[in-house]
């Protein structure tokens, strides 16, 4: 029998208090893919990077090709033939392709030989692997999908033999993942492993060979993949079962609550993100906006919250508002009904040093209830807070606790709970159960269909797209600040969304991916 | 969740770096041949040991609270202000300007008015680095540095020119009028025979000192400004999400602090010299980042630690008059503790946080976590 | 203004600019490292007096260049430890080097030589002498060309030449060398550094160490080659305007030469207020001169000439684990 | 016990509170006694410097600098049992006695010695900060050099209007060097910390430098014409033997009471000729004879042989 390709032993890793990793012991055989799925934070990423030597675990060994093997810095795993596509790239922005490639490669102390060389061996591995890319591009000037292929060359360029790949299909639209598949289909043919990192079931299903549960930090399964299926493997991801559809009864529009029209959008660094849209949602409804991330998505919601400046038009409620950041700001967008639930709770949502009772006067700190005077109204505050903790059963319910010491679910609790509450006319809601677990996912998923029965107005944005198409009474799909097209989700499906996703219409059939690459590439996408 | 108890970060940390910081001290004056035992004597015996030496500790103590609030405050938006010294030297020229110029009555309206001349002159000062900050993204530690060496050339030039009164040697302003002078400590506290605080140069700011820590406690802890400067501070993200504009926030923290920086000028200007010199800061623009680095930010602790480099420096001085230690000795401690308690500090914080870590009981069982399914 | 005027103050801007140059070098490898060094002034002043200490004593200026040297890399060290070993806020361990070196410099040299802070005067080998070129007295009653050699090109100390020849230097360091790439890429992204392999503390601690060594060559000049000993707090402030040419630089070798250049040339001006008189028929304020290379930074900083971006990394440290 | 308190400088500033500082140990040495010193670090210590010794019962207490007129008057006044001795200002109090200097005097000797050896017919001056006193000093110098070549260039230049300008010899150095372009080949300091530098420029560039305060000519054997001296020391020492008992008042201290003078030694020996020497006594006859009468810049603020 021949030695695992990998083999981990016992890892455990601690990040203070925070135990990401328990105990973990996994074996990959040469030659496969091997899916690794969890929810979010449970410890996938972190396993990974301690088998690249970008942490260091605090307990357990590493066997590589059935030697053990210290892999105390990304050298080593770089010199036992690791290569690591991390879910963050780690790219130097303003370098070029080729410079990236050779950093930490470099065959001299000299550059030019060693960017010689590089500049043919890329083209040699471009035309193996469709892995083409412009060598003297400037990184930030080309999308994603680009980004990620820079570092899928950087491993094979260091003649990595095991490549990991953690998450790379958040970044990519449903063609471009069909053809990262592809690629990695190959890869395994010529004998390299695989390990790839994702949360998305179908995923694991279509590609990998084997494939290993994490929950909680702890390695919960491995099973062959022919063995399971996607009910049993959500089960094991989450530890009970779970219900994967929202129950919902059909929208009932009344009048149109906020009326976009011909917004454009250009951000601080001249770029210009959202072109000319128009849209409309109307009371009862949810507008759902799918879209890879970085179309235009996340500066429409800004805008809309009242932190961007634009041009153009956002009527709500029969009134225009001020788009020139002048008279209107996220204070006043709140007065006027507008609540806001931002795609970045640990960023935006909250002040994560600021205890639980502070975040829910956070934005509404203004209000006249929490007043007093020039002075803050803090009884008033903590009472409201330890409500507002009971009916969406925040756990812990101790409303001086810091919001950092929340779990993932619960502080998005706390944001929806101050921004729900507030009865708000219209909702935007981005990312909504982005690093939430799935129970919660479903408690929250019931609450935005239960505004939405009250009345009210909801613009859902989501890269996740079974969770546009599971909550969205209607779908408007973002590309490259456009949007490119409105459909009913009961009258179309995934393949035809990654399509728009790619800033394409027409049938799915007659479209390649040849196609949807230079169309991506162009739209410069940029952020992740 | 927190590593350390709350206690531990607030004042183990500070105490321990505090620590550090002494020993090398001692460890330097051993090094140029003195005994530091007998150093620190006499440092506590004449600087604490009489209401003479209390008069300067309080007296320095004062500019100390001032600028140490002044770069709190900021610390709080998350800027670092390093033009305190400048701010405070635009704060003289506004006290200077204000007691030459009003003829005033009495010495109450004098300080009032005084007070306000200095913030405002200090705030201006630290209008321009704001605003470049907010708005152009300057970096403020940058233009704050070169707003010093302007604000000195600017004093400068007009404490040679037009401020020197004709004839005079010195580039300085004349003595302000007698109705401007500041009651001393030894006005206020002279009962009968005894007189306390004999010719120390502490006086009333030190009150108004008092009441501006405790204005800005609650200006920081309770008012909604506070909040927003705190959320800033904590999250430009967040900040921006809540409505909370940056601009606004970077300008009116750093208006406050250039106003706090500036009122120093009451002290030092109005209350000692009663005329404005060059170099009058003496350099507790700088010494506001100590203190405020030890202080945690936090009013009460600027004020402790203000007091504790109120007493460096008068202990300092006398180390200086009465041994051949040079006063640069104070610049060695005050960078020695701005090294530990603001550069170094994870070096304490870390084996700390380890040592309470490992002292933690195991945390209960997770409610939420069943038994681990089927492993290979 | 004549020719030999002209070449006097281009003479004095060359001996002026060279500390700055020096010192702006310094900054610009930490810097382009991710390690932002407000602390330039303490280690050249740090390295002012040992240096000049180590040559009054030893008699040597070598031997008092290698003690500068080593006076800042022990700063450097600090600075270091302090921003890169334990992540520290790197301002405020720049702000505490130069208070240290401002007050140990005066504490050790009293207790030393016991001359009010200050250390003997150098002469002779203790101090760099001016070199004068081959051919200089030769050439020098040519017309125009011959009073440009000798009076502005001959005759400067070693260091003079030695900072003008690192400009072109650090340049191909920089963008031609395996370890230039690797410098700049930390000082963009360490993460990046870090996953291909390299020690980021190792790169970091190298452009620490480079910046120690050149602004110990800067201190060095002072005490030893512009004067001839050192004296409390001569650097003057000359830390920050190298920190401010880095930025009007743009972090890029060459500008800096010219950024130091210009700011030798205001300093040089400011002395010589009667020349300014004379061409510009009026009189500048010399407090006006002294404050123009800050005046002229904060113009700069506000983006009125060309946005000054410095790397991207800069002045946070690598924290891998929270 | 008397007591001394020194200016910015310290005493070890080859000048002027080096001067002094000789003054105060020579009476030491000779008189046995013990006296208290303070070497101040920041203009804030003066007041406290002085109240300090005061306390301390030292009497008299010696200042030296003109820095001092101000915080003394405040303090005079608190101990009327001390006697003060305030060097180089005026304050006017019952317990205070006032030391000026004739500098005029002593720069008018040293301007004509300088005007004598200059070849190029151009000398220049180097002041340290730009105040009515070293006007004084550049305006004495001037007229000397004038009186001994009616066709002599004068250049003279202060280092700064702050009290820096006593401590930057990398000014002075450079204002010795554009000195040099505008074909000066002697200068005179009156520059304090600044001076050292103005001195080992001239070394440097083959040109004579002329000391102040304290005698200088030591410091750069055979490139230093001379030094005016300012008798600062026996200002002190005269204080220190008077006592408890020193006049209060004013004292003027001119050429003829020795109170300045240019200084000859082995180390100047070579540079001034035995012509250059008896034309500068016979000058200084003429002054204390009040045949010569030198303007003192101070007493109209102008100056008739220079324009600043
Ligand atoms: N550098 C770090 N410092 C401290 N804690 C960390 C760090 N990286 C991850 N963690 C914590 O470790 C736990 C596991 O994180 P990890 O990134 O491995 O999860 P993941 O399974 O990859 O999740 P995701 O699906 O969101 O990528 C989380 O609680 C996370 O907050
Ligand atoms: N970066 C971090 N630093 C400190 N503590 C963290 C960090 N990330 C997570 N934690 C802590 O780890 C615990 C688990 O966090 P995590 O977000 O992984 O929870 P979770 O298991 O995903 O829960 P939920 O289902 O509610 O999202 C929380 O109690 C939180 O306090
Ligand atoms: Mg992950
Ligand atoms: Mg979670």
């Amino acid at each position: 029998m021949t030695a695992p390709a990998i083999e981990l032993k016992g890892i455990s890793k601690a990040f203070g208090p925070v135990q990401a990793n328990k105990d973990i012991s996994i074996r990959v055989m040469p030659g496969t893919i091997h899916g690794i799925i969890g929810e979010n934070g449970a410890g996938k990423s972190t396993l990974m990077s301690i088998l690249y030597g970008f942490y260091k675990a605090d307990k357990g060994e590493i066997f590589i090709g059935g030697t053990k093997t210290d892999i105390p810095d990304s050298q080593a795993a770089i010199a036992a033939g690791i290569g690591m596509v991390f879910q963050h790239f780690k790219l130097v922005e303003n370098f070029t392709v080729l410079e990236n490639i050779i950093l930490g490669a470099e065959d001299s102390g000299l550059l030019r030989p060693s960017l010689s060389r590089a500049r043919r061996e890329l083209k040699a591995l471009a035309d193996e692997y469709e892995l083409n890319v412009d060598p003297d591009a400037i990184v930030e000037d080309i999308g994603v999908g680009m980004q990620q292929r820079v570092e899928i060359l950087k491993a094979l360029y260091r003649q990595a033999d095991i490549l990991i790949l953690d998450e790379p299909t958040g970044v990519l639209t449903p063609a471009e993942a069909d053809h990262l598949f592809r690629i990695l289909e190959n890869l395994r043919r010529e004998g390299k492993t695989i390990i790839l990192i994702t949360h998305k079931l179908r995923e694991i299903m279509d590609i990998t060979d084997t494939v290993s549960v994490m929950r909680r930090g702890e390695m919960t399964a491995t099973v062959k993949t022919v063995d399971t299926s996607p009910q049993e493997l959500a089960e094991l991801m989450v530890g009970r079962k779970v219900l994967l559809r929202v129950e919902k009864a059909p929208a009932r529009p009344g009048d149109v609550i906020l009326d976009v029209q011909n917004l454009n959008v250009t951000d601080a660094k001249g770029v210009h993100r959202v072109k000319g849209i128009s849209f409309n949602v109307r009371a009862g409804e949810i507008l759902g906006i799918a879209g890879v991330a970085g179309n235009g998505q996340s500066e429409l919601l800004e805008v809309l919250g009242g932190y961007e400046k634009a041009s153009g038009k956002i009527i709500v409620n029969g009134t225009p508002i001020d788009l020139t950041g002048q008279k209107s700001d996220g204070q006043s967008r709140r007065r006027r009904g507008i609540a806001h639930v931002p795609e970045d709770r640990q960023a935006e949502g909250l002040i994560m040093d600021y205890a639980a009772w502070e975040n829910t006067a956070f934005g509404y700190h203004h209000d006249a209830r929490y007043r007093n005077g020039l002075f803050m109204n803090n009884a008033a505050i903590l009472q409201d807070t330890t409500e507002k903790m009971e009916r969406f059963d925040v756990r812990p319910p101790d409303p001086k606790l810091a919001a950092k010491n929340f779990s993932g679910g619960n502080q998005q609790k706390i944001v929806l709970a101050r921004e729900i509450e507030r009865n708000p006319d219209l909702l935007l809601i981005g990312q909504p159960t982005r690093g939430v677990d799935i129970g919660a996912i479903e408690f929250i998923h019931q609450q935005i269909v239960a505004l939405r029965d009250q009345g009210k107005a909801i613009l859902l944005v989501s890269v996740e797209l079974e969770e546009i198409l599971a909550l969205s009474d209607r779908i408007a799909v973002m590309f490259d600040g456009h949007i490119m097209g409105e459909r009913d989700p009961a009258q179309t499906d995934e393949k035809e969304l990654g399509l728009l996703m790619a800033g394409m219409t027409g049938n799915p059939s007659q479209v390649s991916v040849k196609d949807i690459e230079e169309n991506l590439a162009h739209a410069g996408t940029g952020k992740v | 969740m927190d590593v350390m108890p709350k206690w531990a970060e607030v004042i183990l940390v500070p105490l321990i770096s505090l620590l550090l910081a002494a020993v090398l001290s001692a460890l330097v004056i051993l090094a140029i041949g003195e005994n530091p035992w007998d150093a620190l004597k006499l440092m506590v015996d004449g600087a604490l040991g009489s209401t003479y030496g209390w008069g300067y500790t309080l007296y320095y103590a004062t500019n100390f609270i001032f600028t140490g609030l002044a770069v709190a405050i900021a610390f709080h938006a998350r800027m670092f202000n390093i033009g305190g010294e400048g701010q405070a030297v635009l704060g003289g020229l506004g006290v200077a300007l204000v007691c030459l110029y009003i003829p005033f009555p009495h010495w109450s309206l004098a300080l009032i008015t005084a007070s306000v001349g200095a913030a405002l002159f200090g705030a201006a000062w630290a209008f321009i680095p704001a605003i470049l900050q907010a708005k152009r993204g300057s970096h403020i530690v940058i233009t704050t540095i070169m707003f010093n060496f302007i604000a000195a050339a600017l004093l400068n030039y007009l404490l040679v020119g037009a401020l020197k009164p004709a004839g005079s040697m010195e580039p300085a302003t004349g003595k302000f009028p007698e109705t401007t002078h500041l009651p001393s400590f030894q006005d206020m506290f002279s009962f009968g025979e005894a007189t306390l605080f004999r010719g120390a140069p502490a006086n009333i700011s030190f009150f108004v000192a008092i009441a501006a820590c405790i204005a800005l406690w609650a200006l920081i802890w309770r008012t909604r400004l506070g909040y927003e400067i705190r959320a800033y501070g904590h999250s430009e993200s967040a900040a921006k999400y809540a409505g909370i504009s940056p601009t606004k926030i970077i300008v009116v923290s750093l208006l406050i602090s250039g106003g706090l920086a500036g009122m120093m000028a009451i002290n030092n200007v109005q209350g000692e010299a009663e005329r404005l010199v060059l170099n009058a800061v003496e350099g507790a623009g700088f010494i506001g980042i100590a203190v405020a680095l030890m202080g945690r930010s936090h009013p009460l602790g600027v004020f402790l630690a203000a007091i504790l480099f109120g007493f460096l420096y008068q202990g300092g001085a006398e180390l200086a008059l009465w041994t051949s230690i040079p006063r640069e000795l104070i610049v060695v401690i005050q960078a020695l503790v701005i090294l530990f308690t603001g550069a170094l500090d994870n070096m304490v914080r870390m084996p700390l946080e380890r040592f309470f870590l490992s002292r933690r009981k195991p945390p209960k069982p997770d409610a939420k976590s069943t038994p681990a399914v089927g492993t290979n | 203004m004549d020719l030999l005027t002209l070449l006097q103050l281009l003479d004095s801007t060359l001996r002026l600019a060279t500390p700055l140059l020096l010192a702006c070098l310094a900054g610009l490898f930490s810097e382009r490292a991710g390690i932002f060094d407000i602390g330039l002034e303490g280690k050249m002043l740090a390295a002012a007096f040992l240096s000049a200490a180590i040559a009054a004593v030893t008699g040597s200026v070598w031997l008092g260049l290698l003690a500068g040297i080593f006076a800042s890399l022990l700063l450097s060290a600090i600075h270091g430890l302090a921003s890169i070993t334990f992540r520290g806020n790197q301002l405020i361990s720049g702000v505490a080097i130069n208070f240290l070196a401002a007050g140990l410099t005066v504490v050790i040299a009293q207790s030393w030589f016991a001359e009010g802070g200050r250390t003997p005067q150098l002469a002779g080998a203790a101090r760099f002498n001016p070199i004068t070129l081959p051919g200089a007295e030769a050439l020098r009653d040519v017309p125009v060309l011959g009073p440009i050699y000798y009076e502005l090109i001959s005759g400067h100390t070693i260091i003079v030449y030695l900072a003008l020849l690192i400009v072109p230097i650090t340049a191909w360091v920089l963008f031609s060398t395996r370890f230039g790439l690797r410098l700049r890429a930390v000082g963009e992204n360490p993460a990046a550094v870090d996953t291909a392999g390299i020690s980021v503390v190792g790169m970091r601690f190298a452009a620490v160490a480079i910046c120690g060594v050149l602004c110990g060559i800067a201190g060095a000049y002072l005490a030893t080659a512009l004067q001839a000993g050192f004296t409390k707090d001569m650097s003057a402030g000359r830390g920050y305007i190298a920190l401010a040419a880095l930025i009007f630089a743009k972090w890029r070798p060459v500008y800096c030469l010219w950024a130091c250049l210009l700011f030798g040339f205001l300093q040089a001006i400011a002395l010589r207020s009667d020349l300014i008189e004379r061409v510009l028929q009026f009189n500048i304020q010399s407090q006006l001169l002294d404050a123009l290379p800050y005046i002229l930074t904060v113009v700069i900083l506000a983006g009125f000439v060309g946005k000054a971006i410095p790397p991207r990394a800069g002045g946070e440290p690598y924290v891998k684990e929270r | 016990d008397p007591a001394i308190v020194f200016d910015l400088g310290g005493k070890f500033d080859k000048s002027f509170n080096e001067s002094a500082f000789n003054g105060a140990t020579r009476w030491a040495e000779e008189t046995g006694g013990t006296f208290a010193e303070v070497e101040l670090q920041s203009d804030a210590q003066r007041e406290q410097a002085l109240r300090r010794f005061a306390e301390s019962g030292a009497n008299p207490i010696v200042m030296a600098g003109f820095s001092f007129a101000t915080p003394l008057g405040d303090v005079a006044g608190d101990y009327p049992d001390t006697k003060f001795v305030i060097i180089d200002a005026v304050v006017d109090a019952p317990n205070v006695q006032s030391i000026v200097f004739n500098e005029e005097q002593g720069s008018y000797l040293v301007g004509m010695m300088a005007a004598m050896a200059s070849e190029t017919g151009t000398v220049s001056f180097v002041g340290g900060m730009d105040i009515p006193l070293i006007r004084k000093f550049a305006c004495g110098y001037a007229q000397g050099a004038k009186a001994a070549n009616p066709d002599v260039t004068i250049i003279a230049n202060m280092t700064g209007t702050t009290p820096a300008a006593w401590n930057d010899p990398v000014k002075g150095t450079e204002l010795v060097l554009a000195q040099k372009s505008q074909g000066s080949d002697v200068v005179f300091q009156a520059a304090g910390g600044t001076g050292v530098g103005v001195l080992q420029a001239a070394a440097d560039n083959d040109m004579l430098g002329i000391g102040v305060d304290a005698n200088q000519n030591y410091m750069h054997p055979g490139s230093v014409l001379t030094s005016m001296l300012k008798r600062v020391d026996n200002a002190v020492y005269n204080s220190f033997i008077a006592g408890e008992a020193v006049e209060p008042g004013i004292q003027a201290l001119g050429l003829e009471q020795e109170g300045v003078g240019y200084a000859m030694d082995e180390f100047n020996a070579e540079l001034v000729s035995a012509d250059m020497q008896a034309a500068v006594d016979a000058a200084a006859e003429q002054i204390i004879a009040g045949d010569i009468t030198v303007h003192d810049y101070m007493s109209d603020e102008s100056c008739p042989a220079l324009s600043f």
